[in-house]
C-alpha cells in the first residue's frame, strides 16, 4: 500500500513539475504548481512528516499560489510565444542537467542506501514544535525577522508614492 | 530557565538586538513622521539616527572583542567570539559608509523602509558571521540577501535598477537552491547540522570508508551556491548587472559587507567543516587529490581570468567594480587552497583570508563612497562622465585613487599586504615542494593586468581633461566617511600586524568553535 | 511491491531539482522562472524529509519548515520586483529584458 | 640621520601637495628645499660613513619589528653599495627640480609625485630588510605613471602604461621570490633581514628558482635585454625631470636589486648547473648583458629622434652594469657600481639637455630638423658634448674608469665577451658623434632651421647643468672619492660570496 502510494505520488509530483515548466499559460502553470505541491504533501505524509504536510498545503496553496495568481491577474500576463530550444545556452543547460541527473541516479542506485532502515521519527506538530521552540529558537526568531524584512522589501518595491510631490522621476 | 540566566545571553546578543530595534525604530519613525516632515528631512533625521545606532553597535562590538569571551548557542546556531566581533565591526563600518551615502540620495521615497532594509541586511550578516550551523547559515544568508534584492531594485524610476535587482534575485534564488540542495545531501548523509559536528564526522569517516559520493556531491553543490554568493566565475553573471543597476549605496553593500560575509562563510564551510575532504592541488594535475580543492582551484583560476580580463573592457564604473570583485574573489580563493599534502591548512591561511575580507570590504566601501561623491555632479556613472573629475572634485578623486591603488595592491595601502598574505599563505602550505607556486604565479601575473585597469580608471579621473569645469561639492559627512575609510585602509596597511595578530590570537585561527 | 527505500526518495528529489533547474534556464516567462525556483527548493525539501524519515531524526523536518518560510519570502520579493518591472516596462518576459539575455 | 632622506621626501610630497596650485613659485622653492635636504643628508652620510669598518652604517641599528608574524623588521642603513646611489638620487633629485622650473600646469601635483618617487627610491636604497625594500620598490612605481601620463609628451599614455606594467611585472616576480624566501628557511628564524638572509645557506633547489625570479624581476627595471623595451618609450614620453629620474636613478633600482638581492642572497645559483650547463645563469646573463651593450648601441645609431638616442644609449650603458655584476671579481663589481653612479649623472645630464634645453625650446626632437643648433645655443651644445664624451668613456670623465674596470673584470672572467662589447663601444662613439654632428653642427635644415630666436637658458638650468658636469669631471679625475667605499663593499661582498661559489668563478 505504502509503496503504491509512494510511486503514485512521486509520479504525479514529477509530472506536475514537468507540466509547470512546459505550460505556456502562467495561470495553468500556477495551478499545476499547487497540484504538484499537494502531491508532495502526500509524500510528506508517507514520510510521517505530518506537520510539514499541513504546512506545505497551507503555505503553498494558501499563500504562495494566491500570490502568484494575484500577480498574474494584476500583470495581465499573456501566453508566451514558444521558445526555440535551439539556443546554445539551452542545449548546454540540458546537457549539464542531464549529466547531473544521470550521475545522481547512478549514485543513488548505490546499494548502501537501500539498506538504510526507516527511523521512528514522527513529525507531529507537538514534536516539531517542541524542537522548534527549544533547540531552534534562535533561527526561528531570525526567520521571523526575515519575513518582516521581506514585507518591508515588498512595500518599498510596489507601494505607490504617497503624495504627488513624492512621485518618482520618469525614467 | 529564569531571567538571571538570560542576562548574560543578552550581553552577547546585544549588537543583534540593537540592530533589530534600530530597524523597527526606522519603520516606526517613518510611520510617525511621514505626515510631519518632508522626504529630505526624514532622510536626514532617520539616517543620522541609524548612524548613531550603528556607532553604538560598534562600541558594543569593540567591547565584545576586548572582553575576549566566547559563547556558543544552540548547536552552533550562534557563536559570539572576539573574532566574530571584529568581522562584524568591519561589516558595520562598510554599512555605515553606505548609510552615509544614502543620506542625500535623491530617489529614495520610502525613507524609513529603506534604512530598515539596510539594517535588516546587516542583521543577517551579523547572524551569518556568527553562524556555525547549516540551518543558521541558510536562514541568515537569506536574511542578508532578501533586503539587498529589494534595495538593488529600489530605484523604481530606473529600468536598469529593477532589471539588475531582478537578475540578482533570480541568481540569488538559484544560489540558495543549489546551496540548500547541497546542504540536504550533506546533512542527510552525515546527520550533522553543526559545522564542528560535520568536521568530526568526516574525521571519523576516514577510518570508516569515507563519507560517500553523495556527500561529496552535496559539497560540490554547496560550492556552486557559495560561488554565486561571492561572485566567483563562472557564477558571476549576475554581478555586473546587479552592481550597475543598483543605486550606489546598495551597490556599496553588495560589494563590501555582503562579500565579506560570503567569504567568511565559505571559509568556515570549506576550511572548517569540510577540511577533511579537501583533497589538494599541489604540483602537477596528475598528483592532485580528489576533494573540493580541484573544484575551488578551477573557480579561482576562472575568476582571476574572467574578472581581470573582462574588467579591462569595461566602460562603466560600477560594472568595472563588479568585474574587479570577481577578480578579488579569485585572489581570496587562492588562500582557500593553502593546504599541505596531508590536508592541514597553512598557519597563515585563515588570518590572511580574514584580513583580506576585512580590508577588501573597507576598500570597496570607500571606492563606492568616492564614486558616489563624484557622480553627484556627473551625468551618470560611465567612465566618460568622470573625465577630468580630479579637477572638479579633487577631494573624492584623491581618495578614489587611494582606494583603487589599494585594490590594485600598491603599498602602503592594505590591499598590497592583503594580497601578499594570501599568496604567502598559499606558498606556506607546501613550503618544501612549492606545490602551489603555479597558482600563485598565475595570480600574480593576473594582478599585473589588474594594475593596468585600475590605472585606467585613475587616468580617467586624473589625466584626461575635463569638459565641464564646474566644481562638484562634496557633503561634509561623505568627506568624513572617505577620510575615515582611507585612514583604516592606510592604517591596516602600514600596521598590518595589528589586525593579523588579532585574528591569530583570537582562537586558533579557524573559525569553528561550537 | 516492496516498500520504497531511501534511494527512491532521493531519485525523485534529484529529478525534481533538475526539472526546476531546467525551468529556470529555459523559460522566458519570469513568473514561471520563479515557480521553477520554488520547485528546486522543494526538491531539497523532499530530500530532507526523506533523510529525516530514514534515521536522521526530526531536525531535517525543522530545516524544511525554515525552507518553506524562506521560499515564501523570496517569492514575495520576487513578485514585487516583477510588478515594479511591469509597471515600468509592461513586460515580464526574459526576452524583453536586456540584462537577462546572457 | 641618513634615514631621514625618504621621510623628508614623503613629507615634502605631502607639503607640496597641500599648497594651492596657483602658488607656483612657493611650490617650486619648497620642492627644491626638500630635494636639497635629501642631497645634503646624502653628502653628510658620505662624510660620516666609516669606510674601514664597512657594512651597514648610519641606519637605525637593528631596526624595530614591523610585522612580527613574518619576521619583518623596519631596518635601514647604508653601505658602500647603496651610499653612492643615495647621493646620486640626491643629485638627480635637486637638478631635476631645477630643470622643472618651467612647469606651469598642476605644479603642486607634479612636485608631490616627484618627491614621492624620490622618497620611494631613497627607501629602496636604504632598506636593510628585503620586505621593506620591496615595499619601497612598489611605492616608487605608481608616481611614474602619473608623472609621464600627465606631463609627458609623445605617446605619453602608452609609454607610461608600458613602463608601469613592466615595472609591476618585475615587482610580481620579486614578490613571488619574497613569498618563497619567507618559507625557505627555518620558520623559527624567519626573517627578511638582508644581512641575515645573506648568511643563510639556501638549498640549491630553492636558489635555482629564486635567483632567476629575483634577477629577472629586478633586471626588467634595469633594462635587461630583451625586457628593455619599456625604457626607451618610457624615457621619451616622460617629462624632463622624470626622464632624468627614470634613466638616472630608477634603472639603478633594478641593478641594485640584482646585486643586493639576486646575487647577494643566491650567489650559488650563478655557478649552478641548469639544463646540463654549469654556470648556466652566469652565462645567460653575460650574453644578455653583451646584447644590451651591442643592441642598445646599434639601435641608438639609427634613431631619428634625439631622445630615443639617449634612451637606447641608456639601455646600452646598463649592459656594462649587468656585465660587471656577474664577473664576480673586484674590478667588475666596483666598475659596475661606479658605472651605476656615472651613468646616473650622464643620463640625467643628457636627458636634461634633450628634454629641457632643446625640445622645450625648439619643439622638435627630430635630428634632421635640428641641425645647426650649436651656433644658436652654444651653452646647450657644450653641455651636451661634455655629457656625450662622458658617455663614450673618454679619459678624465667618470665613464672612463667605470667602463675600464668592467672591461678588466670581464677580461678576467670571460675574455670572449670583449668582442661584442668592444664593437658596442665603438658604435657608441659613432652614434654619439653622429648625434652631436646632426643636432649641433650639421647644415641647418631647409624648413624652420632658424634657431636664433630661441629663449635664453635660464639660471636654474645653467646651475643644474654646471653642477652635473662638475660631478662628471670630479668623479672622472678623482674616482677614489667613491671608489674607496665601493671597493671596500665589493671586497667584503666577494669574501662572503667566495664561500658559496666555486673558486674558479670568484677569482680575486
Amino acid at each position: 500500500m505504502e509503496a503504491a502510494l509512494f510511486h503514485l505520488f512521486s509520479f504525479l509530483t514529477l509530472a506536475g513539475a514537468l507540466l509547470v515548466i512546459t505550460r505556456r499559460d502562467p495561470v495553468n502553470a500556477a495551478m499545476l504548481l499547487v497540484l504538484t505541491f499537494f502531491f508532495m504533501a502526500g509524500l510528506f505524509v508517507l514520510a510521517h512528516a505530518w506537520f510539514l504536510a499541513a504546512a506545505q498545503i497551507l503555505v503553498y496553496a494558501g499563500a504562495i499560489m494566491v500570490l502568484f495568481l494575484f500577480v498574474i491577474m494584476l500583470l495581465d500576463a499573456k501566453e508566451e510565444t514558444r521558445r526555440c530550444f535551439g539556443r546554445v545556452a539551452g542545449v548546454g543547460a540540458l546537457a549539464v542537467g542531464g549529466a547531473l541527473l544521470a550521475a545522481l541516479a547512478g549514485v543513488i542506485r548505490d546499494g548502501r542506501l537501500w539498506r538504510v532502515p526507516a527511523g521512528d521519527a514522527e513529525g507531529t506538530t507537538a514534536a516539531v514544535g517542541r524542537l522548534l521552540f527549544n533547540t531552534y529558537l534562535l533561527p526561528f526568531e531570525v526567520a521571523s525577522v526575515l519575513l518582516l524584512a521581506a514585507t518591508v522589501g515588498v512595500i518599498v518595491l510596489i507601494r505607490a508614492p504617497r503624495r504627488p510631490d513624492d512621485a518618482p522621476p520618469s525614467a | 530557565m529564569n531571567l538571571s540566566d538570560l542576562l548574560p545571553l543578552l550581553r552577547f546578543l546585544a549588537p543583534e538586538i540593537l540592530l533589530s530595534a534600530l530597524a523597527l525604530g526606522a519603520l516606526l519613525g517613518e510611520a510617525a513622521l511621514s505626515r510631519l516632515l518632508g522626504v529630505e528631512k526624514r532622510q536626514n533625521l532617520l539616517g543620522w539616527l541609524a548612524l548613531l545606532g550603528l556607532g553604538a553597535c560598534l562600541v558594543i562590538l569593540g567591547d565584545q572583542a576586548a572582553r575576549g569571551e566566547t559563547l556558543a548557542l544552540g548547536r552552533g546556531a550562534f557563536v559570539a567570539s572576539p573574532f566574530n566581533a571584529l568581522l562584524k565591526t568591519a561589516a558595520t563600518l562598510a554599512v555605515m559608509a553606505s548609510v552615509t551615502m544614502g543620506l542625500r540620495a535623491p530617489f529614495v521615497r520610502h525613507v524609513g523602509e529603506n534604512y530598515a532594509l539596510v539594517l535588516f541586511s546587516l542583521l543577517g550578516m551579523f547572524f551569518l558571521l556568527s553562524a556555525e550551523s547549516l540551518l543558521m547559515i541558510f536562514v541568515a544568508l537569506e536574511l542578508t540577501s532578501l533586503p539587498l534584492y529589494a534595495l538593488a531594485a529600489s530605484q523604481k524610476g530606473a529600468r536598469r535598477s529593477i532589471e539588475g535587482g531582478l537578475k540578482y534575485l533570480l541568481f540569488g534564488g538559484l544560489s540558495a537552491a543549489f546551496l540548500l540542495f547541497g546542504i540536504s545531501y550533506v546533512y542527510g548523509m552525515s546527520g550533522q547540522g553543526s559545522l564542528a559536528g560535520l568536521r568530526d564526522w568526516l574525521v571519523a569517516q576516514r577510518t570508516a570508508g569515507g563519507p560517500g559520493f553523495l556527500f561529496l556531491t552535496g559539497v560540490c553543490l554547496m560550492i556552486v551556491g557559495l560561488g554565486f554568493k561571492i561572485a566567483a566565475a563562472p557564477f558571476h553573471l549576475w554581478a555586473p548587472d546587479a552592481y550597475e543597476g543598483a543605486p550606489l549605496p546598495a551597490a556599496a553593500i553588495l560589494a563590501s559587507a555582503s562579500k565579506l560575509a560570503g567569504i567568511v562563510v565559505a571559509a568556515r564551510l570549506l576550511l572548517g567543516a569540510f577540511l577533511p575532504v579537501a583533497g589538494n592541488v599541489l604540483g602537477s594535475p596528475l598528483s592532485w587529490h580528489a576533494g573540493w580543492s580541484p573544484a575551488v582551484a578551477a573557480l579561482a583560476v576562472a575568476s582571476l581570468t574572467v574578472g581581470n580580463l573582462a574588467a579591462l573592457a569595461q566602460r562603466n564604473a560600477k560594472r568595472f567594480m563588479a568585474y574587479s570583485s570577481v577578480a578579488h574573489a579569485g585572489n581570496v580563493l587562492v588562500a582557500f587552497l593553502a593546504l599541505d599534502a596531508s590536508g592541514r591548512p597553512a598557519a597563515l591561511a585563515a588570518p590572511a583570508i580574514a584580513y583580506y575580507a576585512v580590508i577588501y570590504a573597507l576598500t570597496n566601501a570607500g571606492v563606492f563612497a568616492a564614486i558616489h561623491a563624484l557622480a553627484w555632479g556627473a551625468r551618470g556613472d560611465d567612465f566618460a562622465d568622470f573625465r577630468g573629475a580630479a579637477r572638479r572634485a579633487p577631494f573624492p578623486a584623491f581618495f578614489l585613487l587611494i582606494f583603487l591603488l589599494s585594490l590594485a595592491g600598491v603599498p602602503p595601502m592594505a590591499g598590497f599586504f592583503g594580497k601578499l598574505f594570501l599568496f604567502m599563505a598559499a606558498l606556506q602550505a607546501d613550503a618544501t615542494h612549492w606545490g602551489l607556486a603555479w597558482l600563485v604565479a598565475y595570480a600574480l601575473a593576473m594582478n599585473v593586468v589588474a594594475l593596468g585597469y585600475y590605472l585606467r580608471f585613475a587616468r580617467v579621473l586624473w589625466v584626461e581633461p575635463a569638459e565641464d569645469l564646474r566644481p562638484i561639492s562634496t557633503p561634509l559627512e561623505l568627506r568624513v566617511a572617505l577620510v575615515a575609510l582611507a585612514l583604516l585602509v592606510l592604517g591596516l596597511g602600514v600596521f598590518p600586524s595589528s589586525c593579523l595578530a588579532a585574528f591569530r590570537t583570537m582562537g586558533g585561527v579557524l573559525l569553528l568553535r561550537g | 511491491m516492496e516498500p520504497p527505500g531511501l534511494n527512491h526518495w532521493l531519485v525523485v528529489s534529484a529529478m525534481l531539482f533538475c526539472i526546476g533547474a531546467a525551468g529556470v534556464v529555459l523559460r522566458r516567462n519570469l513568473l514561471v522562472v520563479l515557480m521553477s525556483l520554488e520547485i528546486m527548493l522543494n526538491a531539497a525539501n523532499l530530500a530532507l524529509v526523506a533523510f529525516s524519515r530514514y534515521g536522521n531524526g526530526l531536525d531535517g523536518q525543522i530545516f524544511v519548515f525554515f525552507v518553506i518560510t524562506v521560499a515564501a519570502a523570496e517569492v514575495a520579493v520576487g513578485l514585487a520586483i516583477l510588478v515594479a518591472l511591469y509597471r515600468l516596462c509592461g513586460t515580464v518576459r526574459v526576452s524583453d529584458i536586456a540584462t537577462l539575455k546572457l | 640621520m641618513l634615514v631621514w632622506t625618504f621621510w623628508i621626501s614623503f613629507l615634502g610630497s605631502a607639503a607640496v601637495a597641500l599648497l594651492p596650485s596657483h602658488w607656483k613659485s612657493e611650490v617650486r622653492w619648497l620642492a627644491l628645499l626638500f630635494a636639497a635636504l635629501g642631497l645634503a643628508l646624502g653628502l653628510w652620510g658620505w662624510g660620516a660613513y666609516d669606510v674601514e669598518v664597512g657594512g651597514y652604517q648610519l641606519g637605525n641599528g637593528e631596526g624595530v619589528p614591523w610585522i612580527p608574524e613574518l619576521g619583518v623588521r623596519f631596518r635601514l642603513g647604508a653601505d658602500g653599495f647603496s651610499l653612492p646611489l643615495v647621493i646620486l638620487t640626491g643629485v638627480i633629485g635637486v637638478t631635476g627640480v631645477l630643470y622643472s622650473w618651467n612647469i606651469e600646469e598642476r605644479v603642486n601635483q607634479f612636485f608631490a609625485l616627484y618627491l614621492l618617487l624620490l622618497g620611494g627610491v631613497y627607501g629602496v636604497f636604504l632598506s636593510v630588510d628585503l620586505f621593506l625594500l620591496v615595499v619601497f620598490y612598489e611605492i616608487a612605481i605608481v608616481p611614474k605613471y602619473f608623472l609621464i601620463a600627465i606631463w609627458g609628451s609623445t605617446r605619453k599614455e602608452y609609454g607610461a602604461m608600458k613602463l608601469v606594467l613592466y615595472s609591476f611585472a618585475g615587482g610580481a616576480l620579486v614578490l613571488l621570490g619574497l613569498a618563497g624566501i619567507a618559507f625557505a628557511a627555518d620558520p623559527a628564524a624567519r626573517s627578511f633581514d638582508l644581512e641575515r638572509l645573506a648568511a643563510t645557506n639556501f638549498s640549491s633547489g630553492f636558489q635555482a628558482w629564486a635567483f632567476p625570479a629575483f634577477f629577472l624581476g629586478f633586471g626588467i627595471l634595469a633594462g635587461l635585454w630583451p625586457f628593455h623595451t619599456w625604457a626607451p618609450t618610457g624615457h621619451v614620453a616622460a617629462p624632463t625631470a622624470a626622464s632624468m629620474l627614470l634613466a638616472g636613478v630608477v634603472m639603478k633600482l633594478g641593478s641594485y636589486g640584482c646585486l643586493r638581492v639576486a646575487i647577494g642572497l643566491f650567489p650559488g645559483a650563478l655557478g649552478a648547473t641548469v639544463l646540463g650547463v654549469p654556470g648556466f645563469w652566469r652565462w645567460t646573463i653575460t650574453v644578455l648583458a653583451a646584447m644590451n651593450i651591442l643592441y642598445g648601441a646599434m639601435v641608438a645609431l639609427v634613431q631619428r629622434d634625439f631622445k630615443f638616442v639617449i634612451g637606447y644609449s641608456s639601455v646600452s650603458h646598463m649592459g656594462f652594469v649587468l656585465l660587471g655584476l656577474v664577473t664576480l671579481n673586484l674590478w667588475g663589481l666596483s666598475g659596475a657600481l661606479l658605472q651605476m653612479f656615472s651613468h646616473g649623472i650622464v643620463a640625467g645630464l643628457l636627458f636634461a639637455v634633450v628634454g629641457r634645453l632643446v625640445y622645450d625650446r625648439t619643439h622638435t626632437r627630430e635630428l634632421d630638423e635640428l641641425g645647426g643648433l650649436g651656433r644658436a645655443a652654444p651653452f646647450t651644445a657644450s653641455v651636451f658634448i661634455i655629457g656625450g664624451l662622458a658617455s663614450m668613456g673618454l679619459p678624465g670623465m667618470s665613464g672612463f674608469f667605470a667602463e675600464l674596470l668592467v672591461l678588466i673584470g670581464s677580461w678576467k672572467a670571460f675574455a670572449w665577451v670583449l668582442i661584442p662589447v668592444g664593437i658596442g663601444m665603438i658604435v657608441t662613439v659613432v652614434y654619439t658623434l653622429r648625434t652631436i654632428h646632426l643636432a649641433f653642427f650639421g647644415a641647418a635644415p631647409l624648413v624652420g632651421g632658424d634657431w636664433r630666436g630661441l629663449p635664453p637658458i635660464t639660471l636654474p638650468e645653467k646651475a643644474a647643468s654646471c653642477f652635473l658636469a662638475a660631478i662628471l669631471f670630479l668623479v672622472g679625475l678623482y674616482p677614489t672619492v667613491l671608489l674607496s667605499m665601493m671597493d671596500r663593499a665589493s671586497q667584503q661582498f666577494l669574501d662572503r660570496v667566495k664561500q658559496t661559489v666555486p673558486v674558479h668563478l670568484a677569482r680575486p
